[in-house]
């Protein structure tokens, strides 16, 4: 089965073709939706057998590698493109061809007569192509088509809907965005493959190569500067910060785009990025560090945004770029598995949470189409009451509200208490652990608060969506609701695989998995960490239990201001009005980002041009035929007609010869 | 011959002369009387110079200087009747239709 | 089939005397003969393709005498390597496609049109081909003509400006390196060097002063036709004059003529003077990679902002070049091909809409693909591959540039340009979002047709070259190896020079170094210490083509 | 007591120019018979005769003659030259009478001046002493001065004449003045022996005698060439004259009075070389820097050649002041070639303007390009000649005469030189730019190619290109020719 792993990119690519090319001329949307959905559909069945055949290969045989053709050799530099299967491979496909075999399904019903119907499935499936090539590479550089593709299909099914400026803004806005991030990863790539080159003669992109003689990089120096740019390419890929402001605006997309790329799948790229190459970025202690503030502090941040938001998507938005944060969290604690845990149940989970959304909105939609009203299908402040109208997305909505809330029994606890407990025990961040599980604990209270927020506004309360569409409002189709079902059951018992140890009550059969991955960087961070004391399994329960308090207690604030006391947001509005206008705007971050690079960008770019390059470049270009020009007219004038005149030139040329050769 | 340096000077005085006259004068046919100096001081040179070198190649040169001042005259002069005939005038002021 | 290089150079110069026999009315006939010769000569030149063994050596050769007059022996003397081959192949298949594009395009003067075309196309492909430096002069210049005809004819408002500014500004470097030329011969023959043949020169060695002189000469000349900043503003003018064939061949063959220029004559032939001036001319690119791409930025008219992105690309492939090793070098000669390709669709896809619209102003468009679905992808492929998107040809050109150029000594210049990966990212979108994207409200867009048979058969070559490229490069690297590597060994500096030239790069050794020096003592990189003890970066290194880690396994 | 002996004298260097004076003057006779309007058949007789003139001198190729006790020499230099005279002379003769009818000035005393010039010409071309080509230069200028004026009835041509002709004699006098000296100086004429007296001088260069007068006849010679600053007069006559006759005057001239330069300062003062290319280099640069920028601005058609020809002498002073094999030989090409290209642009001149010299502004070729594409062509291919492009024979031969100069280590000259090659390509292209790329205001259908018109097109456009792709057709004998100096 190993040998077949090129099947598993190859089947999207059909379906894309197929969809592309024909699509346009099959018109049937079953057909269409079909193709799509099986293509990726049998993706899932391969990797389930490479999944299967892994299982049952001792651990240290678990890894494969597929050349499929030789790409680039050119002097040093050798990339093939070729597949790695290892563990790490292995969840990720699943997870992305499950996954994406589900929002495939519920596309069918959901994107239902819209115009370009092939489009979005053709694009879909080469996302599905481009992210099965991110996370099967090789080498870097497979790896970096996949990075580039999903920011390529990300742009196009963000801009799905050009005809709507903001649709087409937000698509550049995050292509660019992931452009500066792989500007990281490229100078990243170089840093590493120069160095290894010119210092051991070791020329290579090659994940496994790189693995075999990472005993040679040393601890900081250029790992750090090459991890960093590295994790420059991860905060474009992954929405973090300084370059989370294009997630938000990539909700343009449809919903299942959201759910896919914005959710499960491209934004956690950059997480898997780091796993793939957790040896080296643990020679980093610096980098580690960086990577474990900067996932907390988008945690914190993104979560304080989603407070404030009212527009049901972007509110889950937000929430995934706090995620994704936790997941860097854990990336930068050193808790690699942790981290790929967290990836894994917050696809499941947060993937419900936009298809859940999308079923509202598509059922919200209908209903005001019907009575033709404009007002925002989006817009939480006209939903409310949902939850008899539509009690399968409203069951399922809320299983993986739980979830990421971090409600024991429901997958997203077990990740994102793990990752809190290795935030805070890790040995390689001294004090600031405890900075990194506070803001933590405290962004995983602002989590619970907000995403109950929204399924309050959503789903209980009074209607108040405009009553005449009320009756309109219905249960989307199966082909909708399977999906979400589905998910919702993986939200759940998801995190079983992967139960912490002292639970005990399961082994921590993820962990066993991926160990044979992380295992050299386990190694590598023995030489530098510190042996503090182990904190005792006492403090484990305690600090468990603490977060469940902290997720209760954001549920019960969430609780308290919008289905107990509505006035309660308007009172806290009104009483901080600069503090929520900041939340509201998101910080301004998009303004200030306007101010400092965009605006200045364009200025600069006219005053280049119209400034420099026409004034002073080309300037001096014609200054130069002007002043010839200027001379031909001088000389032209001294051509005055008059015998006389010339005789006198020619004397006088005749005189300054002589002169010169007699008074030389 | 121990005045050929007389020569010279008077010759070379001539020849500035006719140079003069030419960058000054007005009239055509002075100008054109202005070169014939200018010729004449080249004749007195060569005539000079063959006396004193003894030999008869400058008085053979002046012969044919003469005889070719006397076909550019002949030229010369028809030129500046035709001119005359066009533009009633032969001042070389007048010869201006030409420039830039 | 000795001659057949000579074959698919003056083809199409029999396709002229063909044309002259054509009454000028009937411009089909007219058009068709122009694109069957055109055909022929690209199919020609397969057969010259087909037939070039991957190695180093110079192929196809034609040596015949040509001029023997005075101190001056010029012969016939033709042929190919690995570097030329490709850019033959490019102008052989440019141009049917060039032609293709006018068939509806000029509807005036068709004959005189296509006489250009043929012509343009000989003088491209003798410049290629030819190892006599005198006659490469020859067809470098002829190239010209043609050209201006075709800007200053065929051209839009300001075409007599452009053209001329073209020509002259061409013709001024030129000239200064015909000088150089000659000089050059000279110091030639007193070393025993008996004709104009280039690859005689390649042994000759030049004190450094000399060298630098040349060099100029040579580097000016060269740098006004790729262009490099600040010589680019005859580009903008030429391209936003020019008809759409004329653009797409002036973009994807004429330019390559300057970059060409420093990989076939400028470097090996003063190798020592263009390491001195590797920095100098780094930074100019590198300058006019972000410059061209903020000036892009904020273009108003489609094709002006294409051909400041030519600027941009083509200041990668001078880094590439500058990097002497391999990998920059060969990276530079994909992306020549690759700006061929991609930047002469670009410019057809801006004369389709030109020639439905009249208009280039990126105001008077919008949400076009709504009205022109199969355009909008097109052009969606093509601003990907402009771009340098994984997949698509212009990601292999440029990484690899960027990667050699880092290997080797140029490190802080790749990472400025390694940002214009950013920046074309955004002018490309950026242009793309507003001519295709949003509300169709202009009423005459709204009746705009989408392409038709014709223009979707000129599309789909370039558009399989884009991916073909893109994903299975290895079949033009590998005929092109052996060529580059042995030029990388041409330009080796010896160790005396090698001293002297990284100093003026030596402060700007990145922070490599210190990780290096932090590494653990009992590490088995033994180099490392040496590569430091150095203490001039590893240059000496990447200029070492034998260290293949690759070949040794 | 002396008898007169009469020397024994050898005709056969000089048996073209007999042939030519003999033909000039029957013709003359022949004239007074021929009626008014039916002057064709002299300018065929004329014709004619210029070919079989070519003949005879193409006969005297390889051969080495002295005669007239070494006043005259047949040599592979002199023939090279007569051989650029008579194609000048045979191209104007053709596209003399079209435009002679046209201006209604056909006068049949046309052609034999023209054959006179001719006989001037090769006399400089051949003497080798100061008096032959003091004699040879008088014969070419006075049969100038009429040919200029020839036109009476017109005003321009008049002054042309004129101011030729008082110029023309005023720089006459320089040139006799420095003959003086240099007789003075070295005690002979003739070259040859001027080279001997010279060479066993100390330090020639210190005579200032000796220097003033080459220096001076230079200044004779420059006004013939029309090198900067003794042009002045070029731009004016070239545009008043008839327009074949500024054809010829731009060619056959100018080659003349590089001849007798060249023979001259390579032949008899070579020891002095160290001083004369010093003035040249100012020349050169002068010479060519004047001509091309002032013909950025010019309109007419005719003042832009004129120009254009004085940048030409510039490029060859070029070559001349290298004053090696390479830039003389270049010389020579170079003369030959443009003698092709510059008659060939005359041409067509001649046939877009209308009577009375009217039409002859550069904004007057607008639309040419289609309207008459055929001799459009021809003229770019003239004017790419002219601007040295490859692949035509002006790129040779200005590849010659710079490179005569990097040869001899003049760097910067070749560099000024290309220069103002690259400026002069504006005022080309700029023609260029009228014939295609403006529309046409008139319609151009006085243009009517006569045979003789046709004949002289053919022979131009092929004698501009293809020296240009052969090279060695003309190099070799142009590198031959200059080898016996």
């Amino acid at each position: 089965m190993f040998e077949n792993v090129w099947l598993i990119p190859l089947f999207p690519l059909i379906g894309f073709l197929i969809n592309g090319l024909f699509g346009k001329k099959i018109k049937n949307e079953a057909v269409i939706g079909g193709i799509g959905t099986l293509m990726i559909f049998l993706s899932f069945l391969v990797s389930c057998g490479i999944l299967m055949q892994m299982i049952g290969l001792p651990p240290e045989q678990r890894v494969f590698e597929k050349v499929v053709f030789p790409w680039i050799q050119c002097g040093n530099f050798k990339a093939d493109m070729a597949f790695l299967l290892d563990p790490l491979s292995c969840v990720m496909i699943m997870v992305v061809t499950g996954v994406g075999s589900l929002i495939h399904l519920y596309s069918i019903g959901y994107m239902h007569g819209e115009e370009g119907y092939y489009r979005f499935f053709a694009y879909l499936n080469l996302f599905c192509m481009s992210m099965l090539l991110l996370v099967l590479g090789a080498n870097m550089l497979v790896m970096f088509i996949g990075w580039e593709g999903v920011g390529l299909c990300s742009y196009l099914l963000i801009g799905y809907y050009f005809h709507k400026k903001s649709a087409g803004d937000a698509a550049k806005k995050a292509f660019v965005m992931n452009r500066v991030g792989d500007f990281g990863f490229l100078i990243g790539l170089f840093t590493l493959y120069w160095w290894f080159g010119s210092n051991h003669n070791i020329w290579t992109v090659n994940f496994t190569e790189i693995k075999a003689a990472s005993h040679l990089l040393p601890y900081g120096g250029v790992v750090t500067i090459a991890t960093l740019c590295f994790f420059v390419g991860a905060t474009g890929k992954s929405a973090q910060i300084p370059l989370f402001t294009w997630l938000p605006d990539a909700m343009e997309g449809p919903t299942p785009v959201s759910a896919l790329i914005h959710a499960a799948t491209m934004v956690t790229a950059g997480v898997y990025m780091i796993g793939r190459m957790s040896f080296v970025f643990i020679k980093s202690p610096d980098t580690m560090l960086v990577v474990a503030c900067v996932g907390a502090a988008t945690a914190i941040f993104a979560a304080t945004i989603g407070t404030a938001q009212n527009d049901i998507k972007r509110v889950l938005a937000y929430s995934t770029v706090s995620q994704l944060g936790f997941m860097f969290l854990a990336m930068g604690v050193g808790a690699f598995t942790a981290g790929i845990f967290h990836l894994m149940t917050h696809a499941f989970f947060k993937a419900c949470l936009f298809l859940g959304s999308g079923s509202v909105i598509h059922s919200m939609h209908h209903a005001l189409h019907k009575i033709h009203s404009h007002d925002d299908a989006q817009d939480m402040r006209n939903m409310g009451g949902l939850k008899s109208a539509m009690p399968i997305t409203f069951l399922t909505f809320l299983v993986s509200t739980i979830a990421i809330s971090g409600i024991p029994g429901f997958s997203g606890f077990f990740s994102k208490d793990e990752i809190l407990w290795m935030a805070f025990s890790n040995p390689y961040h001294g004090n600031i652990n405890i900075v990194l599980w506070g803001i933590g604990a405290i962004a995983a209270c602002f989590t619970a608060f907000y995403m109950f927020r929204l399924v309050f506004m959503t789903f209980f309360g009074e209607c108040r969506i405009n009553p005449k569409a009320k009756s309109y409002l219905h249960e989307s189709p199966l082909v909708i609701t399977i999906p979400l079902m589905v998910l919702g059951t993986l939200a759940v018992v998801g995190g079983y695989i992967g139960m912490p140890k002292i639970l005990g009550m399961l082994p921590n059969y993820f962990e066993h998995w991926l160990e044979p991955v992380f295992e050299l960087a386990t190694e590598y961070s023995h030489t530098y960490a510190h042996q503090g004391a182990h904190p005792s399994h006492a403090v484990e329960w305690g600090l468990m239990g603490l977060s469940v308090v902290i997720a209760l207690v954001g549920i019960t604030i969430a609780f308290t201001m919008y289905v107990k006391n509505t006035e309660l947001p308007g009172k806290f509005v009104a009483t901080f009005p600069a503090l929520h206008r900041a939340v509201y705007n998101k910080w301004y971050v998009d303004e200030l980002y306007d101010f400092i690079f965009v605006n200045p960008c364009k200025a600069f770019g006219q005053f280049l041009w119209k400034g420099f390059d026409v004034v002073i470049v080309d300037g001096v270009v014609n200054g130069v035929a002007n002043v010839v020009m200027g001379f031909s007219g001088i000389f032209r004038y001294m051509q005055s007609g008059y015998i006389y005149n010339y005789a006198f030139s020619m004397a006088l040329g005749v005189v300054v010869m002589l002169g010169y050769f007699i008074f030389k | 011959m121990e005045n050929l340096n007389s020569y010279l000077v008077v010759s070379a005085i001539l020849f500035a002369i006719g140079t003069i006259g030419v960058l000054t004068r007005k009239n055509a046919i002075v100008v054109f009387m202005c070169i014939e100096l200018m010729l004449n001081a080249v004749n007195l040179t060569f005539v000079a110079f063959s006396r004193h070198l003894g030999n008869l190649d400058g008085q053979v040169f002046v012969f044919f200087i003469m005889t070719v001042a006397a076909a550019e005259a002949a030229v010369g002069l028809a030129l500046i009747i035709a001119f005359f005939n066009n533009k009633e005038s032969i001042d070389v002021e007048d010869v201006n239709l030409m420039k830039w | 089939m000795s001659n057949v290089l000579s074959l698919t150079t003056f083809l199409p110069i029999l396709g002229v005397l063909l044309l002259l026999f054509i009454p000028k009315d009937s411009k089909g006939v007219l058009r068709n003969v122009t694109l069957a010769v055109t055909v022929v000569t690209f199919l020609v030149s397969l057969i010259i393709l087909t037939g070039f063994q991957s190695n180093a050596e110079f192929q196809f050769i034609e040596n015949m005498p040509w001029i023997a007059a005075g101190p001056f022996v010029m012969r016939y003397n033709i042929g190919i390597d690995g570097i030329s081959l490709w850019l033959v192949i490019l102008t052989t298949f440019i141009m049917p496609i060039a032609v293709l594009s006018t068939f509806t395009a000029v509807e005036e003067k068709v004959k005189e049109y296509m006489i250009c075309l043929l012509l343009l196309e000989t003088g491209m492909l003798g410049a290629f081909i030819s190892l006599d430096l005198f006659l490469f002069y020859i067809f470098w210049e002829v190239m010209l003509i043609p050209m201006y005809f075709m800007i200053g004819i065929w051209g839009g408002k300001n075409k007599i400006y452009a053209a001329v500014k073209f020509f002259i500004y061409t013709m001024v470097g030129s000239l200064l390196m015909l000088v150089a030329l000659i000089f050059l011969y000279f110091k030639g023959l007193e070393a025993g060097i008996t004709d104009f043949g280039l690859l005689q020169f390649f042994s000759l060695k030049l004190d450094l002063a000399t060298q630098i002189w040349l060099f100029l000469a040579f580097a000016f000349a060269f740098a006004i036709k790729v262009p490099m900043f600040p010589l680019h503003t005859w580009l903008p003018d030429a391209h936003t004059e020019a008809p759409t064939a004329g653009s797409v061949i002036l973009a994807a063959v004429l330019l390559k003529m300057g970059t060409y220029g420093y990989v076939r004559f400028a470097i090996p032939l003063f190798p020592e003077a263009a390491h001195k001036f590797a920095p100098l001319i780094a930074t100019l690119a590198v300058i006019g990679i972000i410059y061209a791409a903020l000036v892009a930025m904020v273009q108003e008219d489609v094709k002006k902002l294409v051909a400041y992105s030519s600027v941009a690309h083509l200041g990668f492939v001078m880094l590439g070049v500058f990097a002497f090793n391999v990998e920059g070098i060969t990276g530079g000669m994909l992306q020549m091909i690759n700006h061929g390709i991609s930047t002469g669709a670009l410019f057809l896809i801006v004369g389709f809409i030109y020639e439905r619209r009249h208009t280039r102003l990126i105001t008077d468009f919008g949400g076009l693909s709504k009205q022109m679905p199969i355009f909008a992808t097109i052009f969606m492929i093509v601003t990907f591959s402009s771009v340098g998107l994984p997949g698509t040809n212009g990601f292999v050109g440029e990484f690899l540039i960027l990667l050699g150029a880092f290997e080797g000594q140029l490190r802080w210049w790749t990472v400025v340009a390694t940002s214009g990966v950013i920046l074309s990212a955004v002018y490309m979108l950026w242009v793309f979002q507003r001519v295709m994207f949003g509300e169709l409200d202009n009423p005459k867009n709204q009746k705009l047709l989408d392409l038709n048979a014709r223009e979707i058969t000129i599309m789909v070559p370039l558009l399989v070259m884009i991916f073909f490229m893109g994903l299975y490069p290895k079949p033009f690297i590998d005929k092109m190896d052996p060529a580059i590597k042995k030029l990388v060994a041409q330009v080796r500096i010896s160790p005396a020079t090698a001293q002297v030239i990284p100093v003026s790069t030596q402060t700007q050794i990145p922070e490599g170094h210190p990780g290096a020096q932090q590494m653990p003592a009992g590490h088995p990189g033994g180099a490392t210490p040496a590569a430091v003890n150095q203490g001039s970066s590893p240059a000496p290194q990447q200029v070492t083509p034998a260290v293949n880690p690759h070949e040794a396994k | 007591m002396d008898m007169i002996v009469i020397p024994a004298v050898n005709m056969t260097p000089i048996l073209p120019e007999i042939f030519l004076s003999v033909l000039a003057m029957a013709l003359l006779l022949i004239n007074v018979f021929v009626p008014g309007g039916q002057k064709t058949y002299l300018a065929y007789i004329s014709f004619f005769g210029i070919v079989a003139s070519a003949v005879l001198v193409a006969a005297g190729w390889g051969s080495h003659v002295e005669s007239f006790s070494g006043s005259v020499v047949l040599d592979n230099f002199a023939t090279f030259f007569k051989m650029i005279f008579l194609v000048a002379a045979g191209l104007a003769v053709l596209i003399s009478d079209r435009y002679m009818e046209r201006e209604e000035c056909n006068h049949g005393e046309l052609y034999p001046l023209i054959l006179f010039t001719v006989v001037g010409m090769m006399l400089m071309a051949s003497g080798t002493d100061l008096m032959t080509i003091f004699l040879g230069l008088e014969v070419m200028s006075v049969s100038l001065y009429v040919l200029a004026g020839f036109n009476r009835a017109n005003k321009k041509s008049n002054e042309a004449g004129l101011k030729y002709f008082l110029l023309g004699a005023f720089s006459t006098g320089f040139l006799l003045y420095g003959m003086a000296l240099i007789y003075g100086a070295t005690g002979t004429t003739r070259l040859y022996k001027i080279a001997t007296i010279v060479g066993q001088m100390t330090l020639p260069s210190a005579n200032i005698m000796l220097v003033a007068g080459m220096l001076l006849m230079m200044t004779g010679f420059a006004f013939k060439i029309a090198a900067a600053p003794f042009h002045m007069w070029t731009p004016d006559v070239y545009e008043g004259a008839p327009t074949p006759m500024t054809a010829f005057m731009s060619a056959g001239p100018k080659a003349a009075g590089f001849a007798a330069l060249l023979r001259i300062f390579l032949l008899a003062l070579p020891t002095l070389q160290a001083e004369w290319s010093q003035v040249l280099w100012v020349l050169a640069v002068l010479t060519m820097t004047v001509g091309n920028i002032t013909a950025l601005r010019q309109d007419n058609i005719k003042r832009v050649l004129a120009y254009s020809s004085i940048a030409h002498a510039g490029y060859a002073l070029v070559g001349f002041t290298a004053g090696n094999g390479t830039g003389t030989a270049g010389i020579l090409f170079y003369m030959l070639s443009y003698a092709f290209m510059n008659i060939g642009a005359f041409a067509i001149i001649i046939l877009v303007a209308k009577k009375g010299e009217t039409n002859g502004n550069v904004s007057d070729f607008a639309g040419l390009g289609f309207k008459k594409p055929v001799l459009a062509v021809v003229m770019t291919l003239f004017l790419f000649s002219l601007a040295g492009m490859p692949p035509t024979a002006g790129f040779i031969g200005k590849f010659y005469l710079f490179s005569g100069a990097v040869q001899k280590g003049y760097i910067w000259l070749a560099v000024i030189g290309v220069l103002n090659s690259a400026a002069s390509v504006y005022y080309y292209l700029r023609i260029m730019v009228y014939m295609y790329m403006k529309d046409a205001t008139e319609e151009f259908e006085w243009v009517q190619v006569t045979a003789p018109v046709a004949l002289a097109l053919i022979i131009s456009a092929a004698g501009s290109l293809i020296p240009g792709i052969i090279p060695s057709i003309i190099l070799e004998y142009a590198q031959m020719a200059v080898k016996l100096i």
